[in-house]
């Protein structure tokens, strides 16, 4: 069978499977989805590039076949997919409705890889609607507050979709194709107003997935409220299918006339970038905290992808792999702390880096290469869009990027201070590390944040051959992949990774071993209630958490920016709008006559205009 | 002749639907709203009647002695549809009156202003 | 007895007769019977369209052996054909979901329930399949005092004033068609209306705006347009719940027929197109709107119908061979779809007197399978694949892209988010929200879960593969289309 | 007074835009349509004298089945909408007060007449004017007569459900045997006889009779059930 | 000459200077500010003397692996830092050419922010809320001045199309001038944010060292201390000549840096001892208004 339609059968067959597994058969649930999701791998990674299937459905002419792009993006659906299906057995163990929850969950996993596998707007679109409604079903699965962030998720959801349905049969209507191919190569010949609407209205689809200002409200409530089993994959691959199809448009569909549109974008992202990181800064539920970061590093993405340049793009791209790696990673550790602690509100839990380890260790190396920290893989994503926009003349880009980068740092702490470092609590002194189906996934990850900061070619290789598609020449030299270490940027500086790592092994081992070495016998543990406070002997009850209004300085220096948020923008209008309507229901107003009264109304309307206007 | 025929036949039959109309459309009792419906039919049969009308027509009724007169006869196609026509207004009118008595029942009123449960 | 069109009337009609009598006999008959005879017509739908569809031609059937334009015709077109199939199929689910429901009415009651429901089906399936305007007007008649009938059926509802209005509008719906019809014998003396097409070039065009104008105005009551839509909320919210779904899935449809019959094979007058697409928006951008603002659960499915109507219209008043292909599939679409919605609706809100949305709070928990087909029905029509309802609206898109009306798809498309945050605000109380409500559930029995599970997987299995339904209609859209064919095949028979 | 004058205004468009129409018509003129057909055809195909029966019960009887539908659907639906549960007790009277005895024994006189005459009526429908719908309505007088001058008089439900039942089979039926007959729905399949015999036309006397029972039995149940309902205790309800 | 050995002892000589110097003008601060506080002040060895002293402290208590790593994490930044610059210029010392070729000003500016993460981390493991204050402060106060900073060093990178330290130091070899007359705005900017990357006086609400007895100082003791101390000469020492090499053109022998560095150091000395002390978001709020404005500046020159 072709290995495309055998893959989406079995994720789609799985999944009902699944959802009847549960009903019937619950032991044998965690286990089926892992193994599904396992043999989902294998056909995906197994499969011959040139697969390829056509066919012809309801009259239109349908394609599918993985892009070397696509292909990229697949690697991070399936990986990120597997791992965490893996990491919700032991997630979700104890909590209802869990055929439902696997069944929406590998409806989007088959929707990402049907998406990925169009090579037309309409399966395209067919699966992309698919993927939003079983990622709204996640959505609004549990939590609070379910009603106000189902209703956004899915109100900038429809609008992204629908936006894209207007452009994709715009597209139809003056190439009367709907297949990739065809169009990239008729759409430069319809006119130019038409063009720019099919790019922004496209523009306006994937903003949404991707969480673009002004589109992004939804993101923070969605990607917080789900399971975090979810919303790793949620802000990790769903979200990278935004950035897909900003790829799809910028590279394909935009003329080079159109730099307008790539500074538009590149703007707007970064703008998202900035005040989502500001966003991030000042909250303090952890959940919240990495949703907000995950639309300024979508923002770092997006902005790469636009610059255009050859680095810049493959920043991008870098960028969503490793966003996908890290942000995984750091949504399953908060849904560890959430699993075992009870909550991620950072003003409530605190000190857990001795009950739970590994989770911190996963998530202090995600945090490192969130932060773009070398020698970790954030950072190479980092430095080659820093340097691609600065050799293609994007100054004031850089700063803001820079901005946002920087602030970044203030939210990567406090996560990480704010669930496993400071004081340890009683009340958290049951908590246990979390079980192996979770650390298994959240180190692995991690482990690929390591890697890909020494040996980037591991990742820059499938990027490369997704941007040739893209119709960039290949630029990297023709070694193996653990043999790249030197970046280079156009005008000829470099990095070299590998120097990087060596160094800052070497010194960190060096002093690390000099410091243990020098009276380790000595040193004991004491708690953290053992501190010197100016003197003061603290007592157990006394209270020095220090968790409320983190960064309240820094809130009060950017206030002015923080004051008017933009949901409240769409409220108002939102409230407006209702008001309206409410004026429009007053048409009804329950008395028959005067319905009747409109009849004649309108009959008298119609014979007096069908003598004028309709040339009766 | 032709022409006072016209008007009384046609004007009649339009101007009895008009009055018909403004009873269904501007009083405000039910059965006042009911009896202008009906009026509405009658207007309207007449009308169709008299499209069918012949100057010093005959039924189209074939006896002995008219059975050659069939020039001189009336259309029957109007008056067959006529008779189908009232058979309905009938009917539609007892559903109404039957609907009218249950509003009545139910809400002890008849104005059609003070019905509203349903609305918007 | 050979298989043929009329028996799609006068059996419900022998069959209605007989209720009655059967009813003394045994109470059950009068429930059975109207199945039995919608299994038949559901039969002999299958085998009908078969027939023509092999053999590429249409059925036209003469009463009482005097052929058109001097006896009454009916025309088992692709077209109607389709309709009328349509209608008896999802006439017989619909009886099965009624077969059981509300056993606590009277024995009596429930005799005349199923003769009116029967009729109503009857009326809109003769509406469909009749060649001559008159009889197209009884049909249309028989409809609306059937509807008329069972809208007030229920004592404890507002029944009465919902069927007054919805009388009073539609007497003007027939004073309008019928004050058409007379003048357009007057014009083209004939009733057949394939001779009235035939002769329509001919006649003069003030008059015959004015009848186009009367007939639009009279099928747009029916059809819910605009200013003209004012009983319908009412009447889907009173009505007993499988009725709705009829008005959603058949007495509307009949209506539209009605219009389109009139503009596109009667006068066949280009420029009204543009006004049936104006007043197709204003319709669906209103209607969806309130349903947006709606409290009450049956009300807004509804607006929601009305709206879905406003798209038919634009679909057909676009008038391309594709736009029609679309607004067909809709029809279709729409009847399953929401007919369901109206079907699984009703059992969400089944004891509930005011129906509001309160009422579906945390529902999903107490009737799982009921729920989770409206969810899937709310999927289905607000255009999500893979349901049914997606390909329609991309067709119409398209359909719209071709002759490049950007606005009305950028209507279209707004309104389609208007209309998923409402239906997605319900899935979401039925779902995500505590039950607060005391009022008593009702377990759907198992042949009103049937009926809803059949529909269900039309929805899907169109959704999955439309190819099953476009073949159809594209047929019905060619013949539609095809006037001249109409008339000859309609003129021709009989001749020796 | 604005709805008012608002109606007034629309109807003044409405009517001037009819009456604009109507009278393009030519009055009392003849026209060349299919009603010539008919005047010609009718007493040579069918030997019907009325053409008028000839079109309601043959040419278009499929508008009459469907208007007799129409009727039944009425009778129905009036039952339906008037329907409530009887009461433990409940006495069928109508009213208190009985007419006076002048109407009681007018009544007596003029109801087999009136009966009479509808049945001359619909029997004669394909000869003369009239037929089943007149003769039906004129024996439904006869039994409103009856309601009115003797309020206690009583109408047999099953009676009436029975006769309109049959009539409407016979109706439907006949229509079928054409059918059966290897015909068209509703075509005559009986010999016409001769113009102006009673026995003439085929089965347009037969539907004609059945249409006359119906129409009278289903007029009757109609009267009956809104006389019925309207009692002053029906309105205590609610 | 290009052994491994070679190179560690460059490397090893390169950070023996910067702790020398450090420790230096860390003592000479100490004893200006006596100066103007009328004191007589330690001895500008003083600050040998304490690092020798902390080292040959025992400490006994620790309060988990982040705090024991947090100070390593310190002098790792630091020391790879050092690596990274190029300490003269040309073809000065070659000695002290550790891996100058193999990093830019990008990466240099992220390597930089590793050092004060990882501190950061370990001062919060010691469940001390006034460290996590002070490591609050001083982030937010980070965001304040790298953007001045990083715009000049944009700034730069546009007006001379190279991104890395040394070719800015072979332009300014071959023009004969110094950046910081090409490009007068970026250097004010630079200097503007250098003031508050020194923590000192006015922006030294990060330790609050005159009214607070607490925080990450009073937390780590010992030989953590110490290897913070030596952390922080090495990284005053590491500004320092990035700053000259970048916009003073390097130094062409030991003494000019010297020379250099401490004129560029008694920037901040000076402007601190004059100043009284910034909250959080006036800090911030300072950085982003003049210094900004001479970063848009500084890329305007640059980009016209």
């Amino acid at each position: 069978m072709n290995s495309l339609i055998l893959l989406l059968i079995l994720v789609f067959g799985g999944a009902l499977l699944s959802y009847l597994l549960n009903k019937f058969l619950p032991i044998l649930r965690d286990g089926f989805v892992v193994l599904l999701m396992l043999l989902v791998n294998y056909v995906f990674f197994t499969m011959d590039s040139a697969t390829q299937i056509e066919f012809e459905i309801g009259g239109i002419h349908l394609q599918w076949a993985f892009s070397s792009a696509a292909f990229l993006f697949g690697i991070i659906v399936s990986i990120l997919g597997l791992l965490s299906i893996t990491y919700s057995t032991a997630y979700m163990q104890g909590k209802d409705r869990l055929g439902y929850f696997y069944m929406n969950f590998l409806f989007s996993i088959g929707s990402m890889l049907g998406i990925l596998m169009s090579r037309d707007l309409i399966s395209l679109f067919f699966f992309w609607e698919i993927m939003t409604w079983s990622s709204y079903l996640i959505v609004i699965y549990s939590g609070k507050d379910v009603d106000k962030r189902g209703l956004k998720y899915i109100v900038f959801s429809a609008i992204g979709a629908y936006s894209m349905l207007m452009a994709i049969v715009i597209i139809y209507g003056f190439t009367g194709s709907f297949l990739l191919t065809d169009i990239f190569d008729s759409i430069f010949a319809i006119k130019a107003s038409y063009q720019l609407a099919i790019a922004i209205l496209l523009m306006i689809g994937f903003g949404v997935k991707s969480a673009m200002m002004p589109l992004h409200v939804w993101a923070s409530g969605a990607y917080s409220g789900s399971p975090m089993s979810f919303t790793a994959l949620f802000s990790g691959a769903l979200s990278k299918m935004g950035v897909f199809g900003f790829s799809l448009v910028l590279f394909n569909l935009v003329s080079n006339q159109n730099w307008l549109i790539n500074e538009i974008i590149a703007w707007l992202a970064a703008i998202t970038a900035v005040l989502a990181t500001f966003y991030a800064v000042i909250q303090s539920d952890a959940k919240k905290l990495l949703a907000y970061s995950s639309i300024a590093q979508l923002g770092y993405i997006v902005i790469g992808l636009a610059s255009g340049t050859y680095l810049g793009v493959m920043a991008g791209l870098f960028l969503a792999v490793l966003h996908a790696v890290f942000k995984g990673t750091l949504f399953m550790a908060v849904g560890a702390v959430e699993k075992q602690a009870g909550t991620t509100d950072m003003t409530k839990v605190s000190g857990l880096i001795r009950k739970m380890p590994w989770t911190f260790t996963a998530s202090l190396i995600s945090i490192i290469a969130l932060a773009g920290i070398p020698p970790l893989g954030g950072f190479v994503g980092k430095w080659m869009l820093y340097e691609a926009l600065i050799t293609s003349d994007h100054y004031y880009l850089v700063i803001m990027v820079f901005l946002s980068s920087t602030a970044a740092f203030l939210y990567s702490y406090r996560i990480l201070f704010g669930l496993f470092l400071g004081q340890e609590e009683p009340e958290f002194a049951h908590v246990k590390e979390a079980p192996l189906p979770m650390l298994i996934p959240m180190l692995l990850l991690s482990g690929i944040s390591v890697l890909s900061g020494t040996f980037p070619g591991f990742i820059l290789e499938p990027i490369q051959n997704a941007m040739v598609s893209f119709g960039f020449d290949p630029r990297l030299p023709n070694i193996e992949w653990w043999q790249l270490s030197v970046l280079f940027n156009s005008w000829g500086d470099k990095v070299v990774l590998q120097n990087v790592m060596i160094s800052i092994t070497a010194v960190f081992l060096i002093a690390l071993t000099l410091i243990t070495w020098k009276g380790y016998k000595k040193q004991r543990y004491v708690t953290t209630k053992d501190i010197s406070s100016s003197g003061e002997i603290i007592q157990a009850e006394d209270n020095m958490t220090f968790q409320i209004d983190f960064y309240k300085p820094f809130e009060r220096a950017i206030w002015p920016l923080l004051k008017r948020k933009i949901d409240d923008y769409y409220t108002d209008f939102g409230n407006g709008l209702e008001a309206l309507f409410d004026l429009v229901k007053r048409i009804y107003n329950g008395n028959g006559q005067f319905y009747a009264i409109y009849v004649m109304a309108f009959l008298a309307l119609l014979l007096i205009a069908g003598t004028k206007y309709f040339g009766f | 002749m032709n022409e006072f025929l016209t008007i009384s036949f046609y004007g009649t039959a339009i101007v009895l639907m008009l009055i018909g109309l403004y009873a269904a459309l501007a009083k405000k009792n039910l059965l006042k709203i009911v009896i202008g419906l009906s009026i509405i039919d009658s207007g309207l049969h007449l009308l169709f009647v008299a499209i069918g009308f012949i100057s010093n027509g005959t039924a189209p009724i074939f006896s002995p002695e008219v059975l050659e007169s069939a020039q001189q006869m009336v259309d029957p196609v109007p008056q067959a549809l006529v008779l189908t026509a009232i058979v309905i207004g009938f009917a539609t009118t007892a559903v109404a009156l039957a609907l009218v008595i249950r509003l009545y029942k139910h809400h002890n009123t008849a104005a059609i202003d003070e019905i509203k449960n349903l609305k918007w | 007895m050979v298989i043929s069109p009329v028996h799609y009337i006068a059996l419900p009609l022998m069959a209605a007769f007989l209720i009655p009598l059967f009813g003394k006999l045994n109470k059950d008959l009068a429930r059975i019977i109207p199945g039995l005879v919608l299994l038949y017509l559901s039969y002999i739908s299958v085998v009908l369209m078969n027939q023509i569809i092999s053999s590429n031609t249409i059925i036209v059937e003469i009463i009482a052996g005097w052929r058109p334009p001097w006896g009454i015709n009916l025309v088992f077109s692709p077209f109607t054909g389709f309709l009328a199939s349509m209608f008896s199929m999802l006439g017989f689910v619909i009886w099965m979901y009624t077969y059981n429901f509300k056993p606590e009415v009277d024995n009596a009651q429930k005799q005349k329930f199923y003769v009116l429901f029967m009729m109503l089906i009857t009326g809109a399936t003769g509406i469909v399949l009749t060649g001559d305007i008159f009889n197209l007007f009884v049909f249309l008649e028989i409809t609306a005092i059937s509807a008329y009938s069972l809208t007030a059926f229920y004592r404890e509802r507002d029944g009465a004033e919902a069927a007054f209005k919805y009388l009073l509008i539609g007497s003007f719906s027939s004073t309008l068609i019928l004050l058409a019809i007379l003048l357009l014998y007057t014009q083209v003396g004939t009733l057949n209306m394939a001779e009235i097409a035939l002769k329509m070039p001919a006649v003069d065009p003030y008059m015959k705006g004015v009848i186009l104008i009367l007939f639009f105005v009279g099928f747009g009551i029916e059809a819910e347009m605009f200013p003209l839509n004012g009983w319908s909320p009412d009447v889907y919210t009173q009505a007993p719940g499988p009725i709705g779904a009829i008005f959603a899935g058949m007495v509307v449809k009949a209506g539209i027929y009605g219009l389109i019959r009139v503009v596109f094979t009667l006068f066949d007058v280009k420029e009204i197109l543009p006004l049936l697409v104006i007043i197709g928006m204003i319709t669906m951008a209103v209607a969806e709107v309130i349903a947006l603002r709606q409290g009450k659960l049956k009300r807004m499915l509804a607006y929601s119908s009305i709206g879905q109507m406003g798209l038919v219209v634009v679909a057909f008043g676009i008038g391309t061979h594709e736009s029609v292909f679309a607004a067909i599939f809709l029809m279709f679409n729409h009847a399953i779809i929401k007919g369901m919605l109206f079907l699984s609706g009703t059992y969400l809100v089944y004891n509930s007197t005011e129906k509001t949305l309160d009422d579906v709070d945390g529902i999903g928990k107490y009737l799982p399978f009921t729920s989770f087909l409206f969810a899937l029905g709310s999927l289905a029509i607000v255009g999500m694949p893979p349901f049914a309802g997606f390909w329609s609206k991309l067709y119409l898109l398209m359909a719209a892209a071709d002759v490049r009306l950007m606005a009305v798809i950028a209507i279209i498309l707004v309104v389609s988010v208007i209309e998923i945050v409402y239906y997605f605000r319900v899935i979401h109380r039925i779902y995500f929200r505590e039950r607060t409500s005391t009022i008593e559930l009702k377990i759907p029995s198992f042949n009103a879960k049937s009926a809803m599970l059949i529909l269900a997987i039309i929805i899907v299995a169109v959704g999955v593969y439309p190819d099953l339904i476009s073949g159809l209609i594209e047929r019905a859209t060619t013949d539609l289309l095809d006037k001249q064919s109409y008339i000859q095949s309609v003129l021709s028979v009989g001749l020796k | 007074m604005i709805k008012q004058f608002f109606v007034i205004l629309i109807l003044s468009i409405v009517g001037y835009f009819l009456v604009d129409a109507f009278f393009k018509v030519p009055f009392g003129e003849k026209r060349n349509n299919v009603g010539n057909y008919y005047i010609e055809k009718s007493p040579v195909d069918l030997k019907v004298s009325n053409a008028v029966t000839a079109i309601v019960v043959n040419y278009r009887g499929f508008d009459t089945l469907g208007e007799v539908t129409v009727l039944f659907l009425a009778a129905t639906g009036l039952g339906s909408i008037m329907y409530r549960r009887k009461q433990k007790g409940e006495k069928e009277a109508r009213a208190k007060n009985p007419s006076s005895r002048i109407i009681q024994i007018g009544s007596q006189i003029l109801f087999p007449m009136i009966i009479l005459l509808g049945g001359y009526v619909f029997i004669h429908g394909h000869l003369s004017p009239g037929g089943g719908f007149q003769g039906g309505a004129i024996i439904a007088t006869a039994s409103l007569l009856m309601l009115i001058s003797y309020r206690k008089f009583k109408i047999n439900h099953n009676t009436i459900t029975w006769i309109e039942s049959i009539a409407g089979v016979v109706f439907a039926s006949l229509g079928f045997v054409g059918l059966v007959l290897g015909r068209t729905f509703l075509e005559n399949f009986l010999p016409s006889g001769e113009l102006n015999d009673l026995l003439s036309g085929g089965i347009i006397g037969i539907i004609y009779i059945a249409v006359g029972f119906k129409v009278a039995s289903e007029l009757t149940g109609v009267i009956d059930t809104v006389l019925l309902n309207n009692r002053p205790e029906a309105q205590k309800e609610n | 000459m290009n052994t491994i050995l070679f190179q560690l002892s460059g490397a090893l000589a390169t950070i023996l200077l910067a702790f020398t110097v450090g420790m230096f003008y860390g003592g000479i601060r100490r004893k200006i500010i006596a100066r103007i506080q009328n004191r007589v002040g330690p001895p500008i060895y003083q600050n040998f003397l304490d690092v020798i002293k902390l080292y040959s402290k025992d400490t006994s208590i620790h309060h988990g692996a982040m705090q024991h790593m947090g100070p390593v994490f310190a002098i790792t930044a630091s020391i790879t830092s050092l690596m990274f610059i190029p300490v003269l210029n040309g073809d000065g010392w070659f000695w002290f050419k550790n891996l100058n070729f193999s990093g830019d000003l990008i990466f240099l500016v992220y390597m930089m922010v590793f050092g004060s993460l990882g501190m950061a981390l370990g001062a919060g493991q010691t469940g001390n809320p006034n460290s996590a204050i002070g490591v609050t402060r001083g982030l937010s106060q980070m965001v304040g001045y790298e953007i001045p900073f990083v715009m000049s060093m944009v700034a730069l990178m546009a007006q001379f199309h190279t991104t890395s330290i040394t070719g800015l130091m072979n332009i300014q070899m071959q023009e004969n001038t110094w950046l910081m007359f090409s490009n007068p705005f970026a250097f004010i900017a630079a200097v503007l944010a250098m003031l508050g990357m020194f923590h000192y006086s006015p922006f030294d609400i990060v330790h609050a060292p005159a009214e607070v007895a607490s925080g990450p100082v009073s937390e780590f003791g010992g030989k953590y201390l110490g290897l913070m101390m030596s952390s922080g000469s090495i990284f005053a020492f590491v500004k320092l000549t990035l700053f000259v090499d970048v916009f003073m053109g390097g130094a062409a022998n030991l003494i000019e840096l010297v020379i250099k560095t401490f004129a560029l150091y008694l920037i901040p000395v000076l402007y601190g001892v004059v100043s009284p002390r910034y909250r959080t978001e006036q800090a911030i709020t300072y950085f982003w208004k003049w210094p900004l404005f001479f970063g848009i500046l500084a890329i305007l020159w640059a980009s016209f």
